[in-house]
This record gives structure tokens, sequence and C-alpha cells, in this order.
């Protein structure tokens, strides 16, 4: 602007107070977030053990962590976890929120028993799924008491199985809040809309295919992004409901990384562990951003 | 002035024994800045001191166990306690075993609290009784017991699927298997040869021996509830420390009545243990350094000892205190203690951390689960074992 | 005769109804199993628990778990109860809150309403910190704590949460505010408003639907968090904390009853929080995040 | 009976009744404009005849088949939204043919319908577009579109010219003339716009607060409304409407009233009936063209009547100047040539046509002559 | 030197350019329209005076006192929102006296303004209910009454009337021109409507793609329009403009156009400059009120030149009927009185207002008659 030098003092104080405002918040995530990723990323290049050192070791950790099965079965575990987690929530929760749209008496008690979940955390419930799914006392238990004696759950206990049982779990505690965000998505789209379709001659089923999935786009990305974090910062659940095992069978990167940097005191591997889920975050999250980014131009 | 003690002893008689110690220490004019945080049997206390020293702001005492505290003297971050030691002769009343841990560098700096061993078995008397069955002495022995009980239908041996409770059998395996040199060889040395050896290889056979006798249901289950199936008569047998005790006492049972406590057949005169000290944290200000010895002292002391053991149903870390307030087992644990330590047969427990640092300790929790679980034959563990050691050394 | 009246724009026949309130209610009781499977046993002495039906109702009812759990349970050395805890908490959670979306809301706005130059950029920024694990924040947050010379305090501890906290408190504001008519600003602007005053005036009396949603997602997060709580919290952990310190204890009896009558009293703000305000949630969500 | 039967249809929300014992007729081919001020109304009429909401009692029957019930999509009605309710996440193209596909029509003829009707409405360029990359009128002239492809029963509009400015609406306006001179389909159309009305109807209906006012030609609404509402409802500028004194002169019945300078002037009837209010109060309505300048007067009315009065504010505007006065108490608009001499303040006499002059009973409200 | 003086001024987003070098100077109490097709930058440039975008060059001054960077809480203007943009947390008392209360104006005289601002807009009664409680009309008051409560140095109203029903914007049309005449204070305009801008502009800016087409009263506006698009862009319906030859008859130019029939009629200029244009083609101008029945054309023109040609569609449209004919290969639009004897597809004589009539150059499309 060629005129700025006329503005007078407060005019100019008007257009610093944006800025200076925002300018905690910056120094804040500059500091306690992009500064503490370049720490760790410094860190992984050490033979930091119990505290951090600042002997470099260059690669050594990346190839040591490459070379460790668990952090293998970590990764492989996240990717199953990770997507069938983020998709049956979303099935669940685009299910329950069309369902709950139908004009449901009743929905004012439906809604929170659907939420409430989210409210504990897995500390608290940890215990609880760790019971009901424990063939000795939890559901197989029960039904071989009511009689049927044939049930059987047991995946908690099984290695192969057991992954899932933490995918029940999470879903579990998000499903619910997804549900809501696509409520709300359903809420927000255009009634004159449905009634064209239906206008349209489009019936009930190619009203949702066609023009009411569609455009809860929106919603889908945000529901991806909380899943995608949850699923990434997973480490409560793994903790209370599993502990990690049978065996190793259910670590994730976020116990992995845990327990390298605090209890077997190998911290330089902790944080390659960190640098890589990091480096993985930002690569599903950028074309996220950029998409929403670019949208509001 | 205070003391701030981090600890994960959060719960039951343990709490309150440590409570005995606090009021020792207020009648003394010292307060009691209580810190505990429970989890992962100490993990989660291990993180926050972590926090807590990088934050320039340590506890005044941290309980811990063996090699984390000499890690953490090895950071500088440690106090000393000779003038204490020196002053009540502890070099002469804990055992050398022990003391490879409370020193560092020649220095006292760590006051334990008592000596847990590992390698022993509790089995339920009446169902040995029920099958016919007597305290086996030799391995064959046990098997064949175990195989008797199977047969009868009951669990031969109660066991919860944690690492750490594998890792807790593993040493008295190791121990019947090859005795306390091929144990200190492979897992304290470390030595590749030992560790990738025959031996190694029936260890790890002997475990899949066990887990033949253990229920299917065992995995993640809390070894309170697996003591519970002893108590209860579902199982005959269950490897574990000493602290189980506290579990059978608690369901009102009888030591050499009700159960009975022997230690893994094949490994008897050695004693795997673990003990839990109170390190103590470099402060600066003299009453600070008066309180924090003070305090040492008072966990020494034989009163405190008895106090607390005989709760937690671990044995006095000093050898000099009078037997008398134990029960059976206690008593049996405080003699096999002091023979052991004669006879340099007192081994730090694999399972505990006390054989060595953490990040090994850790990569054998991994093998040993694995195999555990039926991930890899015994030859295939024993290889792992080596190359997991390797990577983690 | 008169046609049944619907005035929702999709209409479903009778047996389709049938079929949706059976699903919605088979849902209802996944969400709801694992309470009451908690409810139930705390309210069962513990050997009913030991030797019998986890689902199964209690044969002798007792309050005395919750009570123990509330006022009598060792939690340290002292047999204190989760009590003296809850305040820990909530003095942690209401400034964490309150500051965090407080700065939230000011981001958004700014950001929605004061666009400049790269200001995308520094929402992608701040969006992504929503991602970092807290794990590897641990170790350089204690020692910045340090320097700060706020370890182990509860200010401490709201510096932590308000900081983790902004990613999100942003987001919501931000995605709100970008559907709020920019005309009504310039409206103010042109009345004579400053920039505070528009803020204070204008946005904040209409921002309660996203300020529920956000207040609930910061409550709960902050509540339940227990990994900064027990590293920074020194003496005056927060309550879940001392929940963690009941239910993981190494040794000794698992008085279960006990534990889950704990877990839910450690749970009951948030519950509150839940059902009081989310009437609101949906509204607030629909309003905000998902228009974005 | 008519192709298109509204009987004694009611709509309640709750326990408002918004729409009361309404009865339209529609004949086959017809196009019925629905106008009235917001709210009256009118949306929620179209919307049940398009099924989209419930009837609280009454039937509605297309062809002689009751409708009532009927799922939306099996009445075989296209309908434009007043708000375009175009589907975002479409291209131009398949929101034009999301219907016949809907429909089950196959593709080579979905093509060919959009093609035409597209060249019809001007966007053939814009078929590959998004909705949210059109501007308004274009926006409008696709949801136009989406209901041209169809061939239904009936069309509904509902004001869908609302959003456009004034050039586009016009042209717009011819379309769809021509569009409903050459396929005579029947039409319901809201409006606001009163020349939209005018222009496009074989009938109009006037709702107000949920009742159907008047239902006749353009004609017969504009030369005779029912009542007053429907009189100053309809044209802009709005029918003049001034309390008057029926005297009989020579025994024709004049309307007496009074200038700003408080001289009573007379205006003689043309409609003989009014006798039966000599002496009595009435209500005069004349439309602001009926009130001229002597040279703009029509020359083919019988009864051109002189009203001398103090000229208030002039407003040229373009093709004409309003003049506002005083009179009987009221301001009253005239509408004049624009190069007609008026000057603000200035004494002018004017010329009324009485014989368009319309009277009210002034209790009712309902027209008593013609 | 005027009071609003916009010097110059370009603005861009980006790349685009989408105010081209506008200068207007506007008096003190002038009221000035800005109209044009949608996009043409008519906000855009009452957001630039308001302060509220950027100026990319050019300067903006009030009283002399150059305006750009000066934030829009400083420039002692009130503005009235398109959109209406009513604070929806506060009462319409808040909401009028919000500007004030900024201002630091003290209560008892904010109370007092805004008490003779309400009755003004009769909206005494509404004073304590929310936004969302008031119909579109009641909204709109309260839009203006928070501009006029404040004693601005310029008023900006943006579409202030867009979202009103016929009636109401009438009124309120003429409340705005009595607030006009009253206050005096200079008001800068924007509206789609040409009623509108005719009638309460002192002067009117016509734009067209970020260019200002002309500037003038609107007397100059619609009789000599700077341009086709000018001329067809005023005016509703819109004016006729065909090609036509220029042939000198009897020494004095002629329009040569075909009738429908294909006869070449002609009509005669009043204009004698178009002489030089003899034997060329140019762009005719005729309004359709310009062309009438003989009965309904002005007594008061000295050049009403005959035309036969066959009528199109009649629309029947209340006071006026429109008659399109075709004539030089276009549509062109006839308004005739609302009795006017005309019948589709008949032959009939219109009279021609040829003093009326306006030529352009068809290469540039510029007036260059009269
Ligand atoms: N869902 C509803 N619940 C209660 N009242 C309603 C509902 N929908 C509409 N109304 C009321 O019904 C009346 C008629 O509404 P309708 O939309 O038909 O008006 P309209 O004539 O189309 O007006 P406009 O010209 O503003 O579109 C209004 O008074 C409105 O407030
Ligand atoms: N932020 C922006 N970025 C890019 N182009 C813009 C922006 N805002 C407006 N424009 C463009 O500037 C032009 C002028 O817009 P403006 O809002 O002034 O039009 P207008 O004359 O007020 O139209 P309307 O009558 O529809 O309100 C339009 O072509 C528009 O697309
Ligand atoms: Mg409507
Ligand atoms: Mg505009």
């Amino acid at each position: 602007m060629a005129h700025l030098a006329k503005a007078d003092f407060r005019t100019r104080l008007q257009e610093w107070l944006p800025k200076l405002v925002l300018s905690p918040s910056i120094a804040a995530m500059l500091v306690f977030v992009y500064g503490f990723i370049l720490y760790t990323l410094y860190l992984s290049f050490t033979d930091s053990r119990m505290l951090p050192s600042y002997d470099w070791v260059g690669v050594e950790n990346y190839v040591k962590l490459w070379g460790l099965r668990a952090w293998w079965t970590a990764v492989i575990n996240l990717g199953i976890f990770a997507g069938l987690y983020i998709t049956i929530c979303t099935a669940i929760g685009l299910t329950l929120a069309i369902l709950l749209d139908q004009k449901i008496r009743g929905e004012g008690t439906l809604r929170p028993i659907y939420l409430y979940p989210m409210a504990l955390s897995f500390i608290v419930t940890g215990t609880a799924w760790k019971w009901i799914m424990d063939p000795g006392i939890g559901i197989e238990h029960t039904m071989h008491l009511w009689g049927w004696e044939s049930f059987q759950f047991n995946w908690i206990k099984d290695r192969e199985m057991a992954i899932y049982t933490v995918v029940i779990a999470a879903v579990w505690q998000t499903s619910g809040f997804v549900m809501s965000m696509f409520l709300a998505g359903l809420r927000g789209i255009d009634n004159e809309i449905l009634k064209a379709a239906q206008i349209d001659g489009a019936s009930n089923w190619s009203l949702y295919r066609r023009i009411v999935i569609p455009l809860l786009r929106p919603a889908f990305l945000s529901a991806f992004v909380i899943l995608a974090h949850l699923a990434v910062k997973s480490y409560d659940l793994i903790i209370a409901l599993t502990g990690g095992g049978p065996g190793r069978a259910t670590e994730l990167p976020a116990t992995f990384m845990y327990s390298y940097t605090f209890t077997r005191n190998s911290m330089g591997i902790g944080a390659a562990s960190a640098v890589i889920m990091l480096m993985t975050i930002a690569a599903i999250m950028t074309p996220y951003l950029y998409a929403e980014l670019k949208e509001k131009k | 002035a205070e003391v701030e003690v981090l600890h994960w002893w959060t719960a039951g008689g343990e709490a309150a024994a440590l409570n005995v110690l606090k009021e020792k220490l207020e009648g003394q004019g010292i307060g009691w800045v209580d810190m505990p945080v429970a989890g992962g049997g100490g993990e989660a206390a291990m993180t926050t001191l972590r926090a807590r020293v990088t934050a320039g702001d340590p506890p005044t005492a941290v309980q811990m166990l063996g090699f984390d505290i000499q890690d953490w003297a090895a950071e500088g971050a440690l106090g000393n306690l000779d003038a204490i030691a020196s002053e009540e002769g502890w070099d002469a009343v804990v055992p050398a075993a022990l003391q490879r841990f409370s020193k560092y560098d020649g220095h006292w700096i760590a006051a334990p609290v008592n000596v847990h061993s590992t390698n022993w078995v509790w089995a339920n008397k009446a169902v040995l009784d029920e099958l016919g069955i007597a305290q086996p002495t030799t391995w064959d022995e046990f098997i064949a017991a175990m195989e008797t009980v199977k047969e009868s239908g009951k669990t031969p041996l109660a066991h919860g699927g944690q690492a750490w409770q594998e890792a807790t059998i593993l040493d008295g395996v190791v121990l019947s298997v090859g005795g306390v040199d091929f144990y200190n060889k492979a897992f304290v040395e470390l030595d590749p040869e030992a560790l990738g050896s025959d031996r190694m290889k029936e260890v790890f056979d002997r475990m899949a021996t066990l887990r033949g006798f253990v229920d299917d249901n065992f995995s993640g289950r809390d070894w309170n509830l697996a003591s519970a199936m002893v108590i209860n008569g579902e199982a005959a047998f269950q490897i574990m420390g000493d602290w189980a005790k506290g579990e059978f006492l608690n369901a009102g049972k009888v030591p050499g009545e009700d159960f009975l406590c022997f230690r893994v057949p094949g490994s008897d005169g050695a004693v795997s243990f673990n003990s839990d000290q109170f390190a103590m944290f470099g402060v600066s200000s003299d009453e600070a350094k008066d309180a924090q010895s003070t305090m040492a002292g008072d966990i020494m002391s034989p009163e405190f000892q008895i106090a607390f053991n005989t709760v937690k149903g671990s044995v006095p870390a000093r050898t000099d205190v009078a037997k008398d307030d134990f029960d059976a087992c206690g008593q049996k644990g405080m003699d096999d203690l002091a023979a052991a330590n004669e006879s340099g047969k007192l081994v730090g427990s694999i399972g505990h951390g006390h054989a060595n640092r953490a990040a090994v300790k850790n990569a054998i929790y991994d093998v040993v689960t694995a195999h555990f679980n039926g991930e890899y034959d015994s030859a295939t563990a024993v290889e792992e074992l080596v190359n997991a050691v390797e990577s983690a050394m | 005769m008169a046609v049944a009246d619907q005035d929702t724009a999709v209409r479903t026949g009778l047996v389709t109804r049938v079929f949706i309130y059976g699903i919605l209610l088979v849902f209802a009781a996944f969400y709801l199993l694992p309470l009451f499977v908690m409810l139930t046993n705390s309210l069962k002495p513990l050997p009913e628990i030991t030797g019998g039906n986890m689902m199964a109702l209690p044969d002798t009812w007792t309050f005395e778990p919750w009570r123990q759990a509330w006022s009598s349970a060792q939690i340290g050395v002292e047999p204190t109860g989760l009590k003296p805890y809850f305040m820990n908490s909530i003095l942690m959670v209401v400034p964490a809150v309150a500051i965090s979306t407080m700065i939230g809301a000011l981001n958004g706005y700014v950001l929605t309403k004061w666009s400049f130059r790269g200001d995308k950029i520094i929402f992608g920024l701040l969006l992504f910190s929503c991602f970092i694990p807290f794990q590897i924040v641990l170790i350089p947050m204690a020692s910045v704590l340090g320097k700060l010379g706020m370890a182990g305090s509860i200010p401490g501890l709201v510096l932590v949460h308000v900081v983790y906290g902004i990613g999100f408190s942003t987001l919501y504001y931000r995605n709100y505010y970008a559907v709020f008519p920019t005309e009504l600003v310039r409206a103010a602007m042109i009345d004579g408003a400053g920039f505070f005053r528009i803020f204070w005036r204008i946005l904040l009396p209409v921002s309660g639907p996203i300020t529920v949603v956000c207040v609930i997602w910061q409550f709960t997060n902050i509540w339940n968090d227990f990994l900064f709580g027990a590293s920074f919290g020194g003496q005056t952990q927060p309550m879940t904390v001392a929940l963690n310190n009941l239910v993981q204890s190494s040794t000794g009896v698992k008085e279960y009853n006990v534990h889950f009558a704990g877990a839910i009293l450690a749970a009951l703000p948030t519950l509150l929080v839940y059902i009081v305000a989310g009437r609101y949630f949906v509204r607030g969500l629909m309003a905000g995040s998902v228009k974005g | 009976m008519g192709f298109l039967d509204i009987k004694n249809v009611t709509k309640s929300y709750g326990a408002v009744e918004v729409l009361h014992r309404v009865d339209i007729s529609v004949q086959e081919g017809e196009f019925l404009v629905l106008v009235g001020p917001s709210g009256c109304g009118k949306s929620t009429l179209l919307n049940m005849i398009a099924g989209l909401e419930g009837i609280s009692s009454g039937t509605i029957s297309i062809d002689e088949r009751v409708m009532n019930g009927v799922h939306p999509s099996k009445r075989n009605i296209a309908m434009v939204f007043q708000s375009y309710a175009l589907y975002p996440n479409m291209t131009v193209g398949q929101n034009m043919t999301f219907g016949l596909e809907m429909h089950g029509v196959p593709k080579p003829e979905r093509e060919a319908a959009l093609k035409d009707v597209a060249k019809l409405l001007q966007i053939e360029n814009l078929l590959d577009r998004k909705p949210g990359q059109l501007s308004g009128g274009q926006r409008q002239r696709v949801a136009m579109g989406r209901a041209l492809v169809r061939q239904p029963d009936v069309f509904l509009f509902d004001e869908p010219l609302s959003n456009l400015d004034a050039k586009l609406r016009v042209d717009m306006r011819t379309e769809i003339k021509k569009l409903h001179d050459k396929l005579k389909t029947t039409i319901v159309y809201v409006t606001h716009d009163q020349i939209e009305a005018m222009t496009l109807s074989t009938r109009i209906a006037v709702m107000y607060q949920g009742y159907v006012q008047q239902l006749g030609t353009p004609k017969e609404i504009y030369d005779t409304p029912a009542n007053v509402y429907v009189a100053t409802f309809m044209g802009s500028p709005a029918m003049n409407v001034l309390p008057v004194r029926v005297v009989m002169r020579d025994g024709v019945p004049h309307a007496a009233v009074r200038a700003q300078d408080g001289a009573e002037q007379y205006l003689r009837f043309s409609q003989s009936n009014l006798a039966a209010w000599d002496g009595r109060e009435i209500l005069l309505g004349v439309r602001p063209e009926a009130i001229t300048d002597p040279d703009g007067a029509d020359r083919n009315s019988a009864n051109i009547v002189p009203l001398s009065n103090r000229i208030g504010v002039t407003e040229p505007a373009g093709a004409d100047t309003f003049v506002t006065m005083e009179l009987g108490g009221r301001d009253v608009i005239a509408r004049m040539r624009a190069d007609a001499n008026v000057v603000s303040g200035q004494d002018f006499t004017f010329a009324v046509n009485m014989e368009k002059a319309v009277a009210f009973d002034p209790a009712s409200e309902e027209r008593i002559a013609p």
C-alpha cells in the first residue's frame, strides 16, 4: 500500500494487533512443537540412552530401528489398526448419523449414549474392556454361564487377533464422536437440495448415495483428521487393554517409542522412531492441509 | 526439613508399611512429601523421575531397582551416604551382591529396603495332598508332579502372560539348568558363547515344557490372579517372587499348612534376588542432606526392615536381623539368603533388572515372551537371544 | 383423511423404521456395555466379583467401594482416597481450558477476519501441532519448565496443556468463524469498533456453540491426561495420577470394585460436562468444523 | 374437474394453521401464478403439491389421481426451487440429467435432452462446471434447466427469477413464456414480482395470510380486485385508495374528495350502482396511471374527470414521472408522461380516468363497484 | 474539488484488476447512485470508500483529507450493508446505538438519537427484539436506522432495498428520499434497481466491467446514454437498438428499416448532424415508450413518425401492454396503453417519437446523436 506512511499510529496499531495477538501462539508453537521436533530429530542421531546425550552417531539408530522385529510389528500393527479403526469408525459413525437423522424419537437420549465414551479415558475403560474380552471372566464366560457352551471369543489372548480387540475398544470410544460430526454435517445440508432430488425421482437409497454422502465430504475430512491423530497417538489404549501383548503382538509405534525412550533407556532409538512417526503423519497430513487451504482461496 | 519420596508402592500393605517410615521420620522432625506414581512395575515412576531430573527438580529419595541406580549414579545425579553408612557399618551387614547396586565407585548411594527372591514355587498343599504329590525336589519330580496335576484336570502351573512374569520363571529355570556359573556367564557377563550354547537351548526347552502346563487363558493375566488360582485350588503351582506370599496370607492361608513355598527344583542353594532400594538424589542444602541421611539410616534400621518386610513378603536387606517376627516362608527366605550370600550363590534377577541394564533386560524379555507365546521354537529363541542381547548392548 | 404428517425431508416406511430402531438400540447396548460392567461391579463386594459373573447384577448391593475409592483407599503412603486429588485436577483443568479456549478463539478470529499473507501456513503449522505425540515432548518440556521454574506446579501443568491445546481450539474456532459473516465485522468497523471490541462485542457473544465443543474437547483431554500430570504435577498431582496409583498398584490384592468405583468417580466431571453440554455439541459442530 | 385439483386443503404446523381451506382447480395447460406477501403460504402450497410437505386435510389430485401420501419421486412433477438447490457435488450437466437418470431414461436420450435445453438456456459452454463456479444468473438457468429436461405433468416454479438482475429477469421471463406457449405443460408459479405475475399467467391467485383472496385472470385481478388488499397489492406504484363520500349530482353518483386546499371536488362515477351508497363513505380506488396530465389521458375513455390539486414531490423515473399529492388526507400518486410539465409545489389540473375507478366497502373492504 | 473525491482509483485482486482508473467527484450533499450488472465492482468501490478494502492505486479523499490507509473506524462514515449485517446478539436498540457507543457518545444522547430515528422508521415498538425475531422489512429498517442515528460525513448504501418486496421497497425508497431532502448528507448508493436509481439520485454512475461508463444526471443517462451499453442497461424494458441505414430524404437524415414484411420504411431523424452518416449503417436506439399507438403518443413531440408492422406477442401488464414486433431483424418492444387495441398477428400502425431517438456508431457503440 502506497500511502501507508500517512496512516496514524492507532491505525497502524490496529494493523499490527492481529499479528500481535497471534504471536504468543506462534512462539509457543515454534518452541514447544517444532523446536521439540528438531530436538528429537537431533537426539535420533545421538547415542542418548537414559538421558539425552550429545554424542553424534549418525544414522545408527535408524539402522537399528529398522532391524528390530518389534518395530516392524509396531508399524504393521499401526497399518492394520489405523486402517480398520478409521474405516469402521467412519462407517459406524455415518450409519448411526443417517439413522439418527430420520426424525428418531429419543434422539436426545441416544446421542449422549453414543457420545459418552469419548469422555472417558482409557485408563478408566481399558480395564473394563479387558474384563469384557477376557475369555475367563468376560463375554465368553458369561455366555457359558448362560448356557451357550460353544461360544468362543478369545481374541485378546490370540496373537493374531489381539490387535482387533484394540480396534473394537478404540471404535467403541470414538465412533460416537464421529457420528456427531456426520450428524452435524447432515443437518447442515440444505433441505431444498434433498427436496430437489426427491422431485427428480431419487429413491432414498440413491438420495444418500448420490447426493448426501458426496456432500458430506468436509465431514469426512474432519473425521479423518481426528481419527488419524487418535490412531497415531494411541498409547493409553494399548497399555490398558493388552499392555502390548500377547507377547508384543499389539505393540504400536507410540508404545514402542515410549518403551524404548523410557523403559529401555534407548532414547536414541526412541527418538528415531518418533521421527519416522512424525514424517508419516506429515506425509498424510500435507495433502489434506493443502486441499483445505487451497479451497479457501 | 523434609524429604520428597518418589515410589510406586501405592496400595495395600506395602504402602502402609512405608507409612511406618514416614511416621518415624516425622517423629524425628522430618516431613514426608509423598510422590507416588504407580504403573508398569515402576516404569511410570521412572519416566516421572526423568522429567523431574531434567527439570532440575529431583525428589530426595526414589524407589529404584537394580541397574537403574547405577545408571543414575553414572549420570552424577545421586548423593552420597558414606557418612551414615560408615557410622552404622552397612558394609558389614549388607550382602555384597546388594552392595553391587547400592554403591557406586565405592560410595554408598542408596539404601536397600528389602531383598526379594524370585526363584520360588508356591503350591497348594491341599491339591498336592489330594493327588498324593510330595514336594518336588528335582526338576524331573517337578515335571512329573505337574503331569499328575494335569491328568486330574486342574491347571498344573498358574501363570500370567506378561513379559516380566515369564522372565521371572526364567530366573529359576536358568538356575535349575546351569547353576550359578552359567547364570552369571550368560546373563550377567552376557558371554555370547554361553548365550548361544546348548544349555541355553535346554533352558528354552524347559520353558516350553512349562508352557505346556499353563492354561490357555493366561495371556495378560495379572500375577495376583494367577496366585488366586493356586489359592482357590484351581491350580497347583505358581513360580513367582516372594511378594506372592502376601496374597496367600491375605486369603487367610497359613504357610506350611495350606500352602508350600520352595525353591524352583534344581536351583537349590541359589537365590536370584531383586532389591528395592531408595536411591538418594543430590540435594544442595545441608539441612536436606541431613534429612536425607536420617531417612537412609531409618530405612536401614532393623525395626523398619522387620516392619516392612514382614508385610511385603520379602526379607531384610541386612543379614543381622532377628527372624522371630517372620513366618515359615520368611524365615526360610532369610536362611536361604544368608546361605547364598555365604556361598556366592546370590545372583541378581534377570527378570527384575538385577542382572543387567534395562535395554538388555527388555531385549531378553522380547525373546522369552516370543518363545513362551509360541512364536519361536527353542533353537530360534537361542539365536534370537544372542542377537537381541548383542544389539541392546 | 389426513395422512400421517411427516415433515422430514426423507421419509421411510414402517418396516424400515422398526429396523432403524433395532440397529440404534443394538449400538446403544454396545456403547453402554462397559459402563454397565463398571457400574454393577463397583456395587458388589469383592468375593462376588472374583467368583461370579461379570454381567450379573450384585447379589449384595454395597456402596462401600465408592466410599473407599473416594475417601479411604490407599493412594500413596496415606489412605486418602481420591478426594484430595480432585481439587488439584479442578485447579489445573479450569484455567487450562479457559486459557486455551480463549487463545483459540482469538487465533480463529485473527485467522479468519484479519487474514494476512501467510496466515494459511500458520494455520497449517498450528494444526499439525495437534499430531505431536506427547511422549516425545516430555524430556524437552521438562527442561523448559525447569528453566522457567514452573516444574512440579499447577501453573506449569496449565502451561503445558494450554500449549498443546491451542492447535485444536484454533482449528475449531477458525472453522466456526470462517462461516461467520464478515459483513458483521465490517459493519462494526464502520461503527467505529477496534480489534478487541469487535471480538468482544460481536464475535464472542455468538460463539456459544463452538465454545461448548471446544470446552468439551479440551476438558476431556486435559482431565484425562496422565502423562503430563505424572511428570509435571509434582506435589499437586491430578486425579488421573491418583486413579492410576489406585488401579495400577503392583502388589497386593486388586480390589476391582474399588477400582471401578474410582474410575467412575474420576470420570464423573467429564461425563457431567458431556451430559450437560452435549445437547449443544452437535449444534456447535454443525455451525463450525464441518462447513469449514 | 381440473387437471390439478386442490380441494379444501389446509396445512397446520403444530397448532398454527398456515393455510386455510384452499380451493384451486387448474386446467391442463394453464399457467397459474401464486402471488402474495412474504410468509403467506405460497411455498407451503407448492411443497404440498410436490409432496414435500404433508397435507393436514383436504386432497390434492393430479389428472384425477389423488396424490395425498404419494412420494414426491412418484408424482412426475418438476420443480424449480427459489434457492436453486443445485447439487454442489455434480457438474451442471449431471445436475440437469440427474432426474432423467433417476427415471431410468437411457444415456443417449439424456444427452440429447440435455443438449436441447442447454441450448435453449444458452448454457452449453457451462455443462462441465460445478455450480460453485457459476454466477447467480447462470445458476438460476441451470435450476430451470434441470426442470425443463424432464417432461413432467406439472411444472412448479418457486420464485425462479427472484435472484436475477432486472435485465436477465426480463429475458428469462420471455423464455418461460415462449416455452409455455410451446409445451403447454401445466405450470404453477410463485413470484413476488407483479410484472411477472401479470405477463406470464393465464390466471393469478392472490394469497394473504393463508387465504386465497382472489383467483382470476390478470385483467380481472388488475381491473376488478376483489378487495382493498388485492387492489393495493397488485400494481406498482400501488392503487391509490382514499375515503370519499358518495353524493348524487344530476342523478349520478359522484365521489366527493377534499384536495389539499380543503376545497371539495366531485369526481363522477361510471358505475351507477353506487347510488345505493348515497351520502355514505366508501373507499375509492384509482390507479396512478389513471391520474395523468390531460394530454396524457386515455383518449378512449368516456369518463375523464378534471381534478385540481397542489403538486407534492415529483419523481422523474425515465419513462414516466411520478407525482405525489395530498388528496382526501392521503398521499396519492399519479403517473405522468416523462415530459409532463409538473413542478413541485405548483397547482395543476389532473385528468382522472373514472372509468377505471373501483369502489370498496369501507367496513369489509370488499369491492362494491364495478 | 468535490467533497468525496475518487481519483484515478484502481483495485486489483492479485493479478486481476477489477476496477480501472475510476474518477468520480461527489459534491457535498449529492446523492450518487452506482448502478451496473452483478460483479462490475460496485461493492468493491463502496468498500474502498469505507476503508474495508485496500486501494491498489489512486486516492480517495473526503473533505480534502486523503483517506488511504485510514482505518474504517476513523473515517466517520455510516454504511448500510446489502445483507443488513445486524449483530445477532444485540437487540434492535443496541444494534442501532452501537456505533454511537463506539464513538463515545454518552448514554442520554444515544437514547435521544435512537428515539428519533426509531420514530422516523416506525420501529419504536421493536427496539427490544433481537434481529432474529424481525421480518425482512423490519431488519432492513434497523440496518438503515443503525446508519441514520449517526451523523456521518458520508452515507454508503449497498443495495439496501434489494431484499424487500415491491411494496415495501417503494415505501422505503420514499423514506430515503425524504431523509436526504432533510439531512442533505452526501450519499453513495449502490442498486440494481433502475427505478431506485432514477428516482433517488442527483447523479448516476453506470459501471460495467470495472469501468465507469457514464456519469451524469438521471435525465442525461436516460435520454442521452453515452453508449449502447448504458442505453440498454437503463430502462425497463430495455431500449430497442437496431441497425438502420441512414438515407437523406428532402435533405433530412432518415433511418431506413425493414419491417417484418420486408418493406423498407423511413423514420425521420430530429438530429441533423446524422447527415454525415448518409448511406452508412448506424444503430438506432428507441425506447419502448417512444413506440406507441398513435392515440397514446406524446402530444408535445414535434416528430412523431408512423411505422407499420405486424404485431408479435402482446403482454398485458396491468398499467401497460407490451407489444413485441420484428423490426430490422431484431425483436423490438413497444409500450402501449393498457387499453390499446392490439391483437397478436395483426398489422398495426405504430407512432414512433423520433425526438427521443438516439443514434450510435455501430463500431464503437458510442452515441453519435443527439
Ligand atoms: N416448519 C415450519 N414450522 C412452523 N411454521 C412454518 C414452518 N414453515 C413455514 N412456516 C410458516 O408458514 C407460513 C408460510 O410459509 P411459506 O414458506 O409458505 O411462505 P411464502 O409465502 O413462501 O413466503 P416467501 O414469499 O417469503 O417465500 C409462514 O408464516 C411461516 O412462518
Ligand atoms: N476477494 C476477491 N478476490 C478476487 N476477486 C474478487 C474478490 N472480491 C470480488 N472480486 C471480483 O471483483 C469483481 C467486483 O466485485 P463486486 O463485489 O464489487 O461486484 P458488485 O458490482 O458489487 O456486484 P453485485 O451487484 O453482484 O454485488 C467481481 O468480478 C468479483 O468476482
Ligand atoms: Mg417461499
Ligand atoms: Mg455487491
